[in-house]
This record gives structure tokens, sequence and C-alpha cells, in this order.
């Protein structure tokens, strides 16, 4: 059997499995088997595609080439540690009582339709289906977001989701009018709104129209990015879901989120023969970036704080792929990689933390590395990572962008350097009180999985001094992808 | 004018409606009026859809006519009718800015939408070249009401009635989208639909009431 | 096979440096192997740099590429005369401070030795890279790994408050430091995107961008050494820092720092303008006089050295800009003079102040007090580490024969002939700053008197001391190392000074080398002897015999009787140890005649007290007008903007409608 | 580069501070004596005090430890090689290369460190008040010493004490008004580094006055008599230093050794002159209270500053 078919069958149908036989004793281990049968079956494809170059499948509906290739790859990665790590979470917040049988069922069935939707958004071609997937992710995600059923928790599901559906729905009409674009080129055949077919005509689109659909787009997935002011749901909904689920959200969907909108970039830029879509998305990325760094200080909960952390280095990330040109696109791909991988080992860290001292409140946690010197270390590290220490990965990327800013736009590295020395000062100062000092340390009924945590931070640790080869030619291809205006 | 074909005349016909409609919806109080009115708008979406799929004789939309009936003009409806008795919603949806305020809002939204939308009209080949103004138009006033309502429920029907602007856009403008993706949001509408039935239940549970300003807890400032 | 290179040596010895802090993790709690294996490995490591520093002087530059780093910019490094110095400078104190450490740590509270000995190794290894760097990304690489490991040692008893407070504020304004150092770089590229110092060398910038990067070089690297007003974390950070980390901070990292500007300056940026070397020169000597303004009035040892650190800093700056100074006008002869001050000064300050940080370390250990005012008498207790500790204090004095009063002896060389300098304001001006340095050095001393009377001398202030004990084995090998060093630095300066001086030819294209060499190496003499020479060697001798003399004489003309007695009480009934001088009486006259350089919060018993005491807090004026208002602003700017999140769900759907409808009519392609 | 005549020259300067150094202060005191109209001690009344010094016992306080018996060999050795550095008779010394101007500051200083440390080794109140003030008077007064050596030491272009006089005394007759600001500000501040009136009082025994004495309350026997013989010591360097930078005439060139005899009654002359003057200025001042010394001192550094500034204003071609 294909393996592309093998890859998007797998969390479907588990999904549909884990519903059926949710709360058996081996349902976790389920979980995770079903995300490593992905994470195989994405990681040989990513191996094949490396080889033989891109491919399609279902026809023309579905595709793989070197720009989503690797998000695939890095999605099924992230899904499979985080289902290693929330295997011992969900089971001690079973024991805590927060979490009755049938919703762990829930949890573990959704969390692999959310894969499938992750997937399935990365890898078709069809401008439509990817705005379904898009919107079946957020659908999946609600539900997830809401599994406490606390008020607090329907409170955030239900911003996220009038938020995210309002916001799908302006990106829906940016995409009937990018079909109503397309259309009077491509014809009415069906592939109008095939990615692959519109890159070849997108030099004849009607730049009029394609700017309006640019920005109904931008507007729309922009929300689910998190860009402000679009992005009011997000630390609500990172706060109040559980932690595997913050860590999926900020790690993966915020990615795929920004792959759409760039996937859209390339068709803006083609018909538009100015930078107008680069523009805009500067500006996003500057003012999210911006607003993001100084809401970070007036945070109490540690989970709404890393959020908000993600909006910020969203920003930065939207900003890199504003300026465009190979360098700002290499290191915008590079950050997006970074921010994932550490964000989420952060959101392990911060997942154990939190349970084991029993609160989200940042003043009451404690000398984090007298109760587990180990996600002691773990939140640590990968706050300083977070924050663009070297020699960290993030640090390449944030080196990157600066200075290709300072040198293609120097107005912006004030406002860059300004954002990124309150981040550190607001982040570190919150954290490091936490990770140090004394306190009372608990037991846990089933042990912490740190692996994860230091899975990703070593990644990010190498990636930070060395770049493989064929990364760095990865990235070169996507980055040529995305063009250079 | 005499150069526009009569289907083409009734497609503005009912893409008029539909705006009619829209701010009718703007302008109800009543909660019960306000579904029959989305249920109206949505078998007006399904009419104009007949018409489109009649005169361009394309298969799909046929089909996506007969899933606007069904899904945007009954089930829907009646789904949301069983919640607001099951919940016993009281009559009355009180808006957060008066009415008038609303509707010269409404007017100044559909001058913005007509005018967004011109560019495009002048180029669309299609003979219902103006009922894109008209569906952003809907769209944003859909958005407005969203906003301007403070019932958990009355946000949905907003909600439910800017899919509707979405679809006029979809069929009449363009004359239909390709059907998976079609489908595919349709399924979406559909499920959302269910999931926030769930939700009312689990709302109505923890906060004893439908009434939006309830969740106002989480913020920073 | 391809012969081994001196940096190749330097490169196998920075990952022996990592692989022996690797090797503490393996075994974090085994005290007895970490302290006395790995510490002495790191120690011979050091050795082994310093040595291959000190061949590498004079030597032709060598390069070297890794094949790690960004795609497109390995890491590349260099080895010139300039980095050979600081190199020789790490090697040889980090020897005494390593050897020192292998006695001094002991498993207690805080971090487990062998994560100790990982993040002390890294920070070796990490300051090292910096120095050999060669490009943008390596150089901040390298810069930021020191400033964390660096930042994990301060914080190794992080369950104290005001440890991590200082953690906080170092690693702050570190980073901060480091944003405006890659600005700098930035600038320097002059948008070529080449970020080799090769690649900026060789652009051409205008005199208004050099300046610029200039500047940022000057904050960036400021903030890291303590120049004014960048000051506030190094009192901080130097007293929470175990002693030996203190040390290594003051006498190796902040020379780093020095290293940085002095490549930026001199080397990076191209020739400079007259009025970089003045601004140099005017915040050196607010930072020299403020640090040891501070320095006097305080009463916790570590504090009291660490302001005595930003003093010193404050002279190299001053040194550094008189260099600028001359260089800007082409005297390239009188720059030499300088800049080997500067140079002679780095080292001397290296010996002397990692001793005296040692040396406080050996009295934290023996009497578990940092404040003066609860120490006294030790040198009877502890006879080593008071001797030792003498000289130290010497030389930090600034006072012949030791080091320190080498590099003020050619700075106010230096000053002496700037009246030479083409410009009539400056050559009124420059004297007068050598006034204030001479202002400064003598404080200086005032500060040393205090620091080694009230820990050494008198009587003891709390009987808790009786049963204080000298240090061990290890640590008076380590000290006795430091005080051998700041000696020779002392007695032999043409000796070091033809050594260090093919730096200073790479730098200016001119040394003092050719008008030393022609003396004899006892007599220093960087321009002739007829106008100004030194011989700290015949000095040394001449004090040593009369002294010998004088008391081999008169033990054989008289007599050698002594008798003990208690001291004259003075006819006051109480001589107890409460009636000498508290840290706060000795600095008395400092806070009256500098009263407004201060911010003193004071105490005075009034005569219906029935308790009456009196107290004396200084504070720093920076924190009130400069850093409370920075943070009140940022405080005021987050509350503005939080206010975006209010929790009603209408206003957030209004944010993305209006979102939405401003772009529709705004944004045009 | 030493010649035997040089070193004997030098030796000889050497032993010649040693024996008149106390004939000096024996007669600062006589003139203060007559000019207060007591009856003067006799002229040799140092030489008894410090024989009579050697020959008791050392009673030493229980407290003490060895750095308080070194420090009185320190200090004398410090005096004795400033007396070696500072020409007296001929500027053809030896040991001149060793320290110029600046180092001779650092000599100064050096013993001032240790004295003061002495002064706090017992820990009594007295020992520690006279240490502070001690280096109180000292960081006020380097700097003005420094400035005034600067001055001089520009126009002689030179830091060396021997080339400094040898180009003021032995060539063409030249005004130099930055001298007279020097001069005075060198007065000022050779006074307070002497524990002389108005700064201190020498002959004092009121311990909260004291600042010399203070710290060596405690020493007694030989300690006693070579801190004495230092301070003496210290006095001659300073008066001879003050005779080099502004009245150098007559100070011998080279080794000739009649040149050598002919400058011995010229020094004496001058040393005698400098007594009187001093003995004058301690009984025409009253001691000032601690806190005006250093207004005192400032107006010393001021002084020597301005010289500074007139010697580049007017003395130099810009």
């Amino acid at each position: 059997m294909d393996l592309f078919t093998l890859m998007l069958l797998i969390p479907l149908v588990s999904g549909a499995l884990l519903t059926v036989v949710g709360e058996r004793a081996w349902a976790p281990n389920l979980n995770i088997v079903a995300s490593l049968g992905t994470f195989l079956a994405a990681a040989l494809l990513t191996v094949e595609i490396v080889a033989n170059g891109p491919r399609f499948a279902f026809g023309e509906q579905f595709f793989i080439d070197s720009l989503n290739v690797f998000f695939v790859a890095l999605t099924a990665f992230v899904g499979l540690t985080t289902s290693i790590f929330s295997s011992p979470y969900m089971k001690n917040e079973r024991e805590h009582g927060r979490l009755s049988a049938g919703r762990l069922r829930l949890y573990k069935s959704m969390y692999q339709l959310f894969m499938f939707t992750m997937l399935a958004a990365l890898t078709t071609n069809n401008l439509g289906i990817l705005w379904v997937a898009m919107e079946a992710a957020t659908l999946t995600t609600v539900l997830l977001v809401s599994l406490y059923r606390t008020p607090a928790s329907l409170e955030a599901a239900w911003k996220y989701f009038i938020l995210c559906g309002v916001g799908i729905a302006q990106a829906l009409f940016g995409t009937i009018l990018l079909y109503f674009a397309a259309e009077r080129v491509l014809g009415e055949t069906g592939n109008a709104l095939l990615w692959t077919h519109l890159v070849e005509v997108k030099g004849s689109l009607e730049p009029t129209i394609m700017a309006l659909s640019f920005i109904f787009l931008l507007v729309g997935y922009g929300t689910k990015v998190g860009l402000a002011p679009l992005h009011n749901w997000l630390p609500d909904a990172h706060a109040e879901g559980p932690t595997p689920v913050s860590a999926v959200l900020s790690g993966l969907l915020l990615n795929v989120a920004l792959y759409a909108i760039l996937r859209c970039k390339v068709l803006a830029d083609g018909a538009i023969h100015s930078d107008f879509a680069g523009n805009l998305m500067m500006g996003f990325g500057l003012f999210t970036l911006l607003v993001a760094a100084f809401f970070l200080s007036r945070q109490r909960d540690i989970k709404r704080m890393f959020a908000y952390s993600s909006i910020e280095h969203m920003g930065l990330i939207t900003f890199a792929f504003g300026m465009g040109g190979a360098v700002a696109n290499f290191a915008g791909l590079l950050h997006m990689t970074m921010h994932s991988l550490t964000k989420s080992a952060i959101f392990f860290a911060v997942g154990h933390a939190t349970q084991k001292i029993g609160t989200q409140q940042m003043d009451d946690i404690r000398g984090l590395m007298r109760v587990n010197p180990l996600i002691g270390w773990g939140l640590m590290l990968g706050t300083l990572a977070i924050l663009g220490m070297p020699p960290f990965g993030v640090f390449a990327s944030e080196f990157m962008i600066l200075t290709h800013a300072m040198k293609h736009h120097p107005w912006a590295t004030p406002v860059l350097l300004l954002a990124l020395g309150v981040a550190f000062a607001a982040i570190f100062g919150k954290v490091q009180p936490m990770v140090f000092g004394e306190t009372e340390a608990k037991r846990l009924p089933h042990a912490p999985a740190i692996t994860p945590v230091f899975l990703h931070l070593g990644i990010v640790l190498m990636l930070g001094l060395w770049i493989p080869p064929y990364l760095t030619h990865w990235f070169h291809e996507a980055a040529r992808m995305l063009g250079t205006p | 004018m005499s150069s526009i074909p009569l289907s083409a005349q009734f497609i503005n016909l009912f893409a008029a409606i539909i705006l009619l409609l829209a701010f009718a919806m703007l302008a109800q109080r009543r909660v019960l009026q306000l579904i029959d009115l989305f249920a109206l708008q949505g078998a007006t979406l399904f009419l104009s859809t007949l018409t489109v799929a009649l005169t361009t004789g394309q298969a799909h939309l046929y089909g996506s006519a007969a899933l606007t009936l069904v899904l945007k003009a009954i089930l829907l409806p009646w789904i949301l009718h069983r919640l607001v008795r099951k919940l016993n919603i009281k009559g009355e949806v009180e808006p957060l800015i008066n009415i008038p305020t609303t509707m010269l809002v409404g007017l100044v939204l559909v001058i913005i939408a007509f005018n967004v939308a011109l560019p495009i009209s002048q180029l669309a080949h299609t003979i219902t070249r103006g009922t894109l103004g008209i569906a952003l138009a809907v769209v944003m006033l859909a958005f407005l009401m969203m906003i301007t309502r403070r019932k958990a429920i009355t946000q949905v029907v907003g909600f439910l009635s800017m899919e509707n602007g979405l679809f006029l856009a979809a069929t009449s403008a363009t004359y239909g989208m390709p059907m998976v993706v079609e489908l595919g949001i349709a399924l979406d509408v559909l499920v959302g639909a269910i999931i926030l039935g769930v939700f009312f239940f689990q709302i109505r549970d923890q906060f004893d009431s439908l009434d939006i300003h309830h969740m106002e807890k989480l913020k920073d400032s | 096979m391809p012969k081994l290179l001196a940096i190749d040596f330097l490169l196998i010895l920075a990952s022996a440096w990592a692989a022996i802090g690797l090797a503490g993790l393996a075994a974090p709690r085994n005290t007895r192997f970490i302290s006395k294996i790995l510490f002495p490995l790191g120690a011979l490591v050091a050795l082994c740099v310093g040595g291959v520093g000190l061949c590498a002087l004079g030597a032709p530059a060598e390069t070297a590429v890794l094949g790690i780093g960004l795609p497109d910019l390995p890491f590349h490094l260099r080895l010139d005369n300039l980095t050979a110095v600081f190199v020789m400078l790490l090697g040889c104190v980090s020897v005494g401070i390593s050897i020192y450490a292998a006695g001094y740590f002991r498993d207690g509270a805080g971090t487990a030795p062998g994560l100790l000995c990982l993040e002390y190794h890294v920070f070796l290894a990490s300051m090292l890279m910096v120095l050999l760097a060669d490009d943008a990304y390596a150089f901040m690489v390298a810069w930021e790994t020191m400033a964390l490991s660096s930042f994990f040692l301060v914080t190794t008893n992080h369950q104290h408050a005001e440890i991590r407070r200082a953690g906080y504020l170092y690693l702050l304004i570190a980073h901060v430091g480091a944003i405006a150092i890659l600005l700098s770089f930035g600038v320097m590229t002059a948008n070529s995107g080449d970020y080799t110092f090769a690649g900026m060398r060789a652009q051409q910038l205008s005199p208004f961008w050099a300046s610029a990067a200039y500047l940022l070089a000057l904050v960036g690297f400021g903030a890291k050494a303590g120049l004014l007003p960048v000051h506030v974390w190094l009192p901080e950070a130097h007293p929470a820092a175990p002693s030996p980390v203190s040390a290594l901070m003051s006498g190796v990292m902040l020379k780093t720092a020095i290293y940085g500007l002095l490549r930026v300056s001199f080397d990076l940026v191209g020739t400079p303008l007259w009025w970089w070397g003045v601004v140099a020169l005017a915040v050196g000597l607010a930072t020299a006089l403020f640090g040891v303004l501070y320095a006097t009035v305080q009463s916790d040892m570590k504090r009291l050295l660490a302001y005595s650190s930003i003093e010193n800093i404050g002279l190299l700056a001053v040194g550094i800009g008189l260099a600028l100074i001359f260089h800007s006008y082409r005297m390239e002869a009188l720059a030499a003079l300088a800049l080997t001050a500067v140079f002679y000064h780095c080292l001397a300050h290296a010996g002397f102040k990692s001793l005296l940080f040692l040396c406080t370390g050996s009295v934290l250990h023996a009497t578990k007090e940092r404040n003066l005012g609860k120490l006294g008498g030790l040198i009877h207790r502890m006879p080593w580490v008071a001797w030792l500790a003498l000289v130290g204090v010497i030389a930090s004095a600034g006072l012949p024969p030791l080091s320190g009063f080498v590099s003020e002896w050619l700075l106010l060389q230096g000053f002496l002939f700037s009246p030479g300098l083409p410009h009539s304001w400056l050559n009124m001006v420059v004297p007068v700053a050598a006034a204030l340095v001479a202002l400064v050095a003598a404080l200086a001393g005032f500060a040393m008197v205090k620091f080694y009377g009230i820990i050494f001398l008198g009587q003891m202030r709390e009987a808790a001391l009786k049963d204080a004990h000298d240090a061990g084995l290890w640590e008076k090998v380590g000290l006795v190392w430091l005080a051998l060093l700041t000696l020779l630095l002392g007695v032999m300066p043409a000796t070091v000074i033809l050594r260090i001086d093919a730096a200073t030819r790479q730098l200016l294209g001119k040394g003092l080398a050719e008008r030393i060499d022609d003396h004899g190496w006892w007599l220093l003499a960087p321009i002739a002897p007829a106008r100004a020479s030194y011989a700290p060697i015949l000095f040394l001798v001449t004090i040593v015999l009369s002294v010998w003399l004088g008391r081999w004489l008169v033990h054989r003309l008289y007599h050698g009787r002594v008798r003990r007695s208690p001291a004259w009480d003075c006819g006051y009934f109480f001589q107890g140890p409460r009636a000498q001088d508290t840290a706060e009486g000795f600095s008395q006259p400092i806070r009256r005649i500098f009263e407004p350089m201060f911010r003193m919060e004071r105490h005075f018993p009034s005569a219906r007290d029935t308790a009456p005491y009196y107290s004396v807090k200084v504070e720093d004026h920076f924190w009130h007008w400069l850093y409370l208002p920075i943070a009140r602003l940022a405080g005021w700017i987050s509350t503005l903007i939080t206010n975006l999140q209010g929790g009603r769900i209408a206003i957030y759907l209004m944010y993305s409608f209006v979102t939405l409808i401003v772009l529709l009519l705004v944004a045009r392609p | 580069m030493i010649s035997i005549s040089g070193l004997i020259g030098q030796l000889f300067a050497i032993a010649l501070a040693l024996a008149l150094a106390p004939l000096l202060s024996g007669w600062v005191g006589m003139c203060r004596a007559w000019l207060q109209s007591r009856t003067a001690p006799p002229l040799w009344q140092p030489y008894y005090m410090l024989h009579k010094l050697f020959h008791k016992d050392v009673v030493l306080a229980e407290g003490a430890s060895s750095l308080f018996r070194v420090a009185p060999f320190v200090m004398f050795g410090c005096m004795v090689l400033a007396c070696a550095i500072v020409p007296s008779l001929s500027t053809d010394l030896p040991f001149a290369p060793a320290a110029d101007a600046l180092a001779l500051v650092g000599v100064f200083g050096l013993a001032r460190i240790f004295i003061a440390l002495a002064a706090m080794d017992i820990g009594t109140s007295f020992g520690t008040l006279g240490g502070r003030r001690e280096m109180l008077i000292g960081f006020l007064a380097e700097p003005a010493l420094l400035m005034v050596i600067f001055t001089v030491a520009m126009i002689a272009q030179s830091t060396s004490v021997a080339t400094i006089v040898e180009t003021l005394a032995h060539r063409d007759f030249y005004i130099h008004p930055s001298l007279a600001f020097a001069g005075v500000a060198f007065t000022f501040v050779s006074l307070a580094e002497n524990a002389r009136v108005p700064v201190d009082n020498p002959a004092t025994h009121l311990e909260l006055t004291m600042i010399h004495e203070a710290m060596i309350l405690e020493y007694s026997g030989r300690h006693l008599a070579l801190i004495e013989w230092a301070a003496s010591l210290k006095l001659y360097a300073y008066s001879c230093l003050g005779l080099a930078f502004f009245f150098p005439w007559g100070i011998a060139a080279g080794d000739s050794f009649p040149a050598l005899l002919a400058a011995i009654p010229l020094l004496v002359l001058k040393l005698a002159i400098g007594g009187v003057l001093l003995a004058g200025i301690e009984t025409i001042n009253a001691k000032l209270r601690i806190f005006r010394a250093p207004e005192f001192l400032g107006t010393a550094f001021l002084l020597a500053v301005l010289g500074l500034l007139v010697r580049l204003l007017l003395e130099t071609k810009l």
C-alpha cells in the first residue's frame, strides 16, 4: 500500500478505532503506536521524496513537494513525541480526577483526527480542501480545548470556535475570490483551485482580485496563526486546554496556518507585480511581535505566558517571510522548525511541572530544580533556547532574520530588538524563580516522560551548531519555491 | 439593461432578497423569528442556486442546491428551534447597540462592500456579476450581527448566515466551486452546528444561561 | 600528515576543557574525583593554553575554518597577536584559579559538583573561543555561551533570593549588551552580507556609520566589562558567585570584553576619529572614579572588590581612549605607549584581582562571613592568606614594586606627553584627566587599606573567628601561583612588554620594543632613560637591602629584646574589639567629602533613644535615575497594551472586523 | 653604566641624608622654640633621642602581628630609597633610573600604606583613627603632588628627577610662572605629608587631634626610633625635592669631586633657610580641624592644576 495513503489513513482509522475502544488499558499505547506508524510513514515518504522529487496522490488532489515534505515530517515527529508525553500526563490527570474515562477516549480519538487534518492540510494540492482541513482542525481542537469542561475551558473553547470560525469564513471568501480569478484563466475545469496549476498561470491572474483575495486569506488564516490583533483566542485556548493540546497547537497548528498563508502568498506575489503581500505580512509581523512582547510581562499563568511567546515568534516568522528573498525565507522556515520543536518541548516540561506543583500560577511554582532536576533543567534550557540564546538553533534563525533585516529594512531592526529585549526580560524574569529556589516536592503516580523534552532540545542544539546538508538543501529548495520578488 | 437575461434578473432578485433578509435579521429582536428568517434566507439561497443550476446546467450545482435546501433551509433551523425550546431561552434578545444605530452601520457596510466588489464585478464575465458585492455585504452584515448580539445562539445564527453569504458568493457569483469543496464546506457547517449544539448544553450547565457576558472571565487587563 | 598549528592546539585544548566538563557530568556527586582529578587536569590544560599563547606572540597569524555554524557562514577562527595576549592571560590566570578551585569546591547546598565542573570548564572553553572567533556568528555563539555558563555559575547557590536577582540582572544586561554588539557587527558589514571579520575590515565605512558601530560596540562590550552606566550587574553578580568564579569573571571575563573593544575599535572599524577616544576617556574616568568611591564605602568584602574591578575597567577604558586619541592623530609612538599600558593593566589586574577574590574565598570558608564588620585579626589565624593577600593589596593600590604600578606608570607617562596633540582643547583637558587618574589611584590605596586592615588586622570582631583555619594545600598553591605572577609582572616589566609588543605593533604598526630593547632587561624606559625610566628590580633590591641591613645593624649595635604587654588604653577602661573602626566608620571621611556622589539612607541616634543605633545604607544613583524609570515605562506600556485582551468576545470580533474593513479600504497593490 | 665614582657619590649622598635628616628636624624644632620664645632643645636632641630609643626594649602590644614589626623597617627602607633618588648634591646618581618622580610618589605611598596598616594592626580605637586619617591625607595629597611633578616634568620634558634638575639648573635662565603655582602647591603638600601644622602637629599629645602620632602610639624602642628617623628622612627628602625643583642652583652636574664638596655647604645653607621658613609657617598657623584638611589640600590640588594649565597656555607654542 502506498506510503502516502498509509500516512493519511493511520491517524484516520486509529482515530475512529480509539472512539470505540477508548477506555481500554492499552489505548494510550495504541495512540503512541499509531503516531509512531504515522511518523515512520512520513519519514519513509520524506526519504522517498528527497530521493525521487515531488509526487502527486489521489489524482492531483494531494501532492508532496519540497515545500511541505519536511513540514509533514516535522508534524509527524512532534505528533509522536507529544503522544509519548501525553500518555503519563493524561494518566496523572485521570488520577487527579480531572478527567473521566470517556474524556480520555475523546481526547485520544480527537488527537488522532487532529493529526489527520493537519497532514491533510499540509499535503493537499487543492486550496478548497486546504480550507476544509483547516476548518476540521478547528473543530477537533475545539473539542480538545474544552476537554476539562470547566467554565474557563468552555469559555476558551467558545471564543476559539467563534473567532476562528469567523476567521476561517473570511479565508473561505478569499478562496472563493481566488477561484473566481483562477476560473477566468483556467476555465471551468475542476482544477481551478489546484495549486500546481495556479502556480503555472499565476502571472496572468487578475491583480486586483488577487489583492482582495489575499487580504481575506491573510486575515482569515492569520486569525489561526495568531497575528495581532486577531490573536485573542490563542492565549485562552492554550492556557485552558490540556497541556499536550497546547503543545500541538503551538507546535503544529500555527505552523500549518502559516503554511497556508505562504502557499497563497506565492500566488499573490506572482499575480501582483509588487511586494504588496510581503509588506502586509511584514506589517502584521512587526505589530504582532511588539504587542506580544509587551503582553508577556503581565502574565501570571505559565501556559498563557508561553502562548504569548508563541504569538511573538509567529510574528517574527511572518515578518521574515514578509521580507522575502532566499535568506529571509530560509530563516523563516528554520525558525518555524526551531520554534515548534522548542515550544513543544517547553510545554512538555511545563505540563509535568504544573502537575507536580498542582497549579499553573507562576507565583506558586518554585524550585523545580529541587522537585525534579530534569524537569527544571528542561524548562530552563528550553526557555533560554526560545529566548534566542546561543548555541541553541533559535539564535541561528534569529541571527539570519536580524542580519537580513539590517541589510534590507534597517528601520525595522530597532523594533525587532526592542521586542526581543522586552520578551527576554519578561520571560526569563518569570521562569528563573520557578526553576530555582526551594520548595516541597510531590510524588506523581506516573513517572513523567522526560525523553521528548531533551530529544527536542538536543535537536535544536545540534541545529544551532550544525545544520545537516540535506536539511540546508531542502530549506534552499523551499525558499526558492516561495520565490524571491 | 435589457441585455440582461431573465435568469440573471431572477438571480439578482434572489440575491437582493437575501440581503434584505440579512437586514431583517439584524433588526430582529426575537430569537425564534430570527431563526425563521435564517431559514427563509436558506430557502432563497436554494432558489438562487437552483436558478444558476438551471441556466448553466452544471450537474453538481443541483447537488449543492439540494444540499442548501436540506441543510440551510430545513435541518439547521430545525436543530436551532429544538435547542431554543430545550434550553427555553427567553424570547427577547437585547442587542449591545440599539437597533437604529446598527441599521445605519449596516448601511455603511453595504456601501463599502459594493465599492470593494465593484472592480471585481466589472471583470466578471458571468451574467450575475452584481451578486458578489451582495454576498460580501451579507457576510459583513452577519459579522455585524455577531458583534452586536449578546446571546450565544444569536451569534451562531449570525455565523450560519455568514456561511449563507459565502455560499451565495460561491454559487451565484462563480457558478459553483468544485464539488469536493462544496461537500467539504457543507460537512464542516453541519459538524460545526452539531458541536455547537453540544456546547450549548454544556454552557447552560456551567453558566445556567446562554448569555455570553458570563464568558468574560479570561482576560489580561 | 600536516603540521599542527598553534591554533589547532588551542582547539584541542578547548575541546579538552569541554571533555573534562562532561567527565564531571559522568559522576555528578563524586566530589573527590571531581575536585582532586578533574580540576587539576583543567589547570594543566590551562597551563598549556598559556604556553601556546606565549609562543604565539610574535608569530604570524593563523586561521582555521570549522565545518560547523550556519550553512553559508561556518565558524572562522583566527589566532593573531592581539588574540595571543589574551589567550596567554586566560591560560596563566586560570591555572592558579583552577588549582585553587580543586581545593575550594566541596559538596553542599546548590548545584551538584559535577554540574559545577561542567559549567566551569565550558566557561573557560567559551572564553577561549571568544578570543579565537573570526566571524560574527562564531563570536556571538561563544560570547553568549560564556554569558550563559557564567550565569549558571553565579546562581550556584540559587536558593537565596538575592542571588537569583543578581543572576537575572547579570544575564539581562549581558543579553542587551550582546544585542548591541550584534548590531555593531551588522553596521560594520555595511550591507555586504559578509559577516567574517575579514569582510568587516575590508569595508570602508562613512564616518557616521563607523561612529555608530564604535559606539554600539562601546555600549555592548561596556555592558560586559562594567562601564558606566551599565555596571549595575557587576557588584551584584560577583559577590553572589563562588569565589573562584568571581575570580574568573573579574580576572578574565571582563578582559574578554576589553579584547572585544580593542578588536572593534583598532582592528575592524578602520581609522578612528579623535572624539571616539574622548568618549572612551570620559566614560572611563567616570567609571573609575565611581568604582573606587563606591569600593571605599562597601561593607561586604566581595562587593568592595567588585567595585574595585569597575574602577580598574575604567582605567583600562581611559587607556584605550588615550590610545585612540593618539592613534587618530597618527602619533603612533605615544599610542603604543598607552596601548601597552592597557595590555599591561589587563595582565596585572587579572593577576591581583583573582588573587584577592580567591583570598576572600578562603576567608569565607574559614569564617562563613562576608561582612567586613564581623571580621578582623585574621592574620593571626591564617597567615598564609594574609601575607599573600598583602601582595594583591599593594598591587591593587598601584604601588611599586608590584604589577599594578607599572601599568599606572605607563598610563601617566602617556598622559604626560599628551600636550603634543595638535588640538588645543585636547592638550588642555587631557592632562587634567591625568589628575583624576592620580586621584583614583590614591583612593584605590584607601579602599585597599580598608579591605586589608579590617579583614586581617586589628582584633577579631567576633568570638567565632578564633577557630578560623588557614587555607588548604591546593588553595595555597593556587594563591602562591597568582602572587608570583603579580610579583613577576611587577619586577620585570621590560621583558613582559617585549613579549606583548607584537600585539601593539599589530594594531598600530609601531611598538615600544626597539626603544626598550637597547637598555637592560632590568630597566623600563619606554622613550629614553633620560626622559623617564623605572627599574623595579633595583627598587626592590634597595628596599630589601636597606630593610635587612637596618635590621642587622640595629640588632648588632644594640639588641633584639622584646617585651609583650597589653596595648595602651589611653586611660579609657574599655578597649575591646568594638572600639575599633567599623567598615562604615573607616569610610566615613569619603562619604563626607564626596557626599553628592552617594545616595545614602542614614539613621542617627537621638538623645531619647533607649537603644540608640547608627546605620547607613549607600545606594547607587543609577538605579533611581536610570533603571527604575525604564522599568516603570515598560510596565506602563504593558498595562496599556494588555487592554487589548479585555475578555469580551464581541470586542475581539470587532478587532477582526475593523482590521478587515481597514485593509479592504486602505491596502492597495 | 654605573661608574665607581658615581657609586661613591650615591653612597655619600645617602650617608649624608642619614646624617643630616635628624639635624634638620632638630633645627626646625629649635627655630620653632625660638619663634615661640621657648628655650630651645639643643640641636643634637634628635640624635640623643634616637640613641636612647635604640637602647630601650621594644614593648610590643599583645595583639601585634609580624606585620607590625616589619613596618618600621619597610618605612625606613622606603625613605632611604627616596633620599637616594632625590638629587641633593649631584645629579649623577646611578640609582636615579631606578625610579623617576612618579615612582618617587609611589615610594612615599608604599611607606604610607605600611604605616597605616601597622597602625590598624593593634586594633585600638586611636590606631585605626590614625590610619584612616593618614590615608585621607594621603589620597588628598598624592594627586596634588603628581600635578606638581607633571608641571615640572613638562618643563623638563622628562620625569626623571635628575634630568629635571639638570634642565632647570644648567640651562639659560628662563622664568616659569607655572613654577610659582607649583611651588606653593608643593609647599602645602609637603606640610601635609610631613605631618606639620596646619594639617597635623608633630608635638601634640592630644589623641583626638593626632594623625601621625596616633598611628605610632603603640611603637616603642628601636621601632619608634626607626620611624622617627624615617620621618625626618621624609622631611629631608621633601625639602631636597623642593630645592631640586625650585632652587636647583648649586647642585653639581657631574661627579667632579670639588663640585660635590662645593655643593655641601650650599645644600646645608638652603636647608637651614628652609627650616626657618617651615618653623615660621608652623608658628603663625593654627592647626586645622581634620575636615578642613580637604579644603587645604584641595587648594593645593587646584593650584597645581592651574600651574599645569598656565604652563600649557603661556609656555608652550601650540
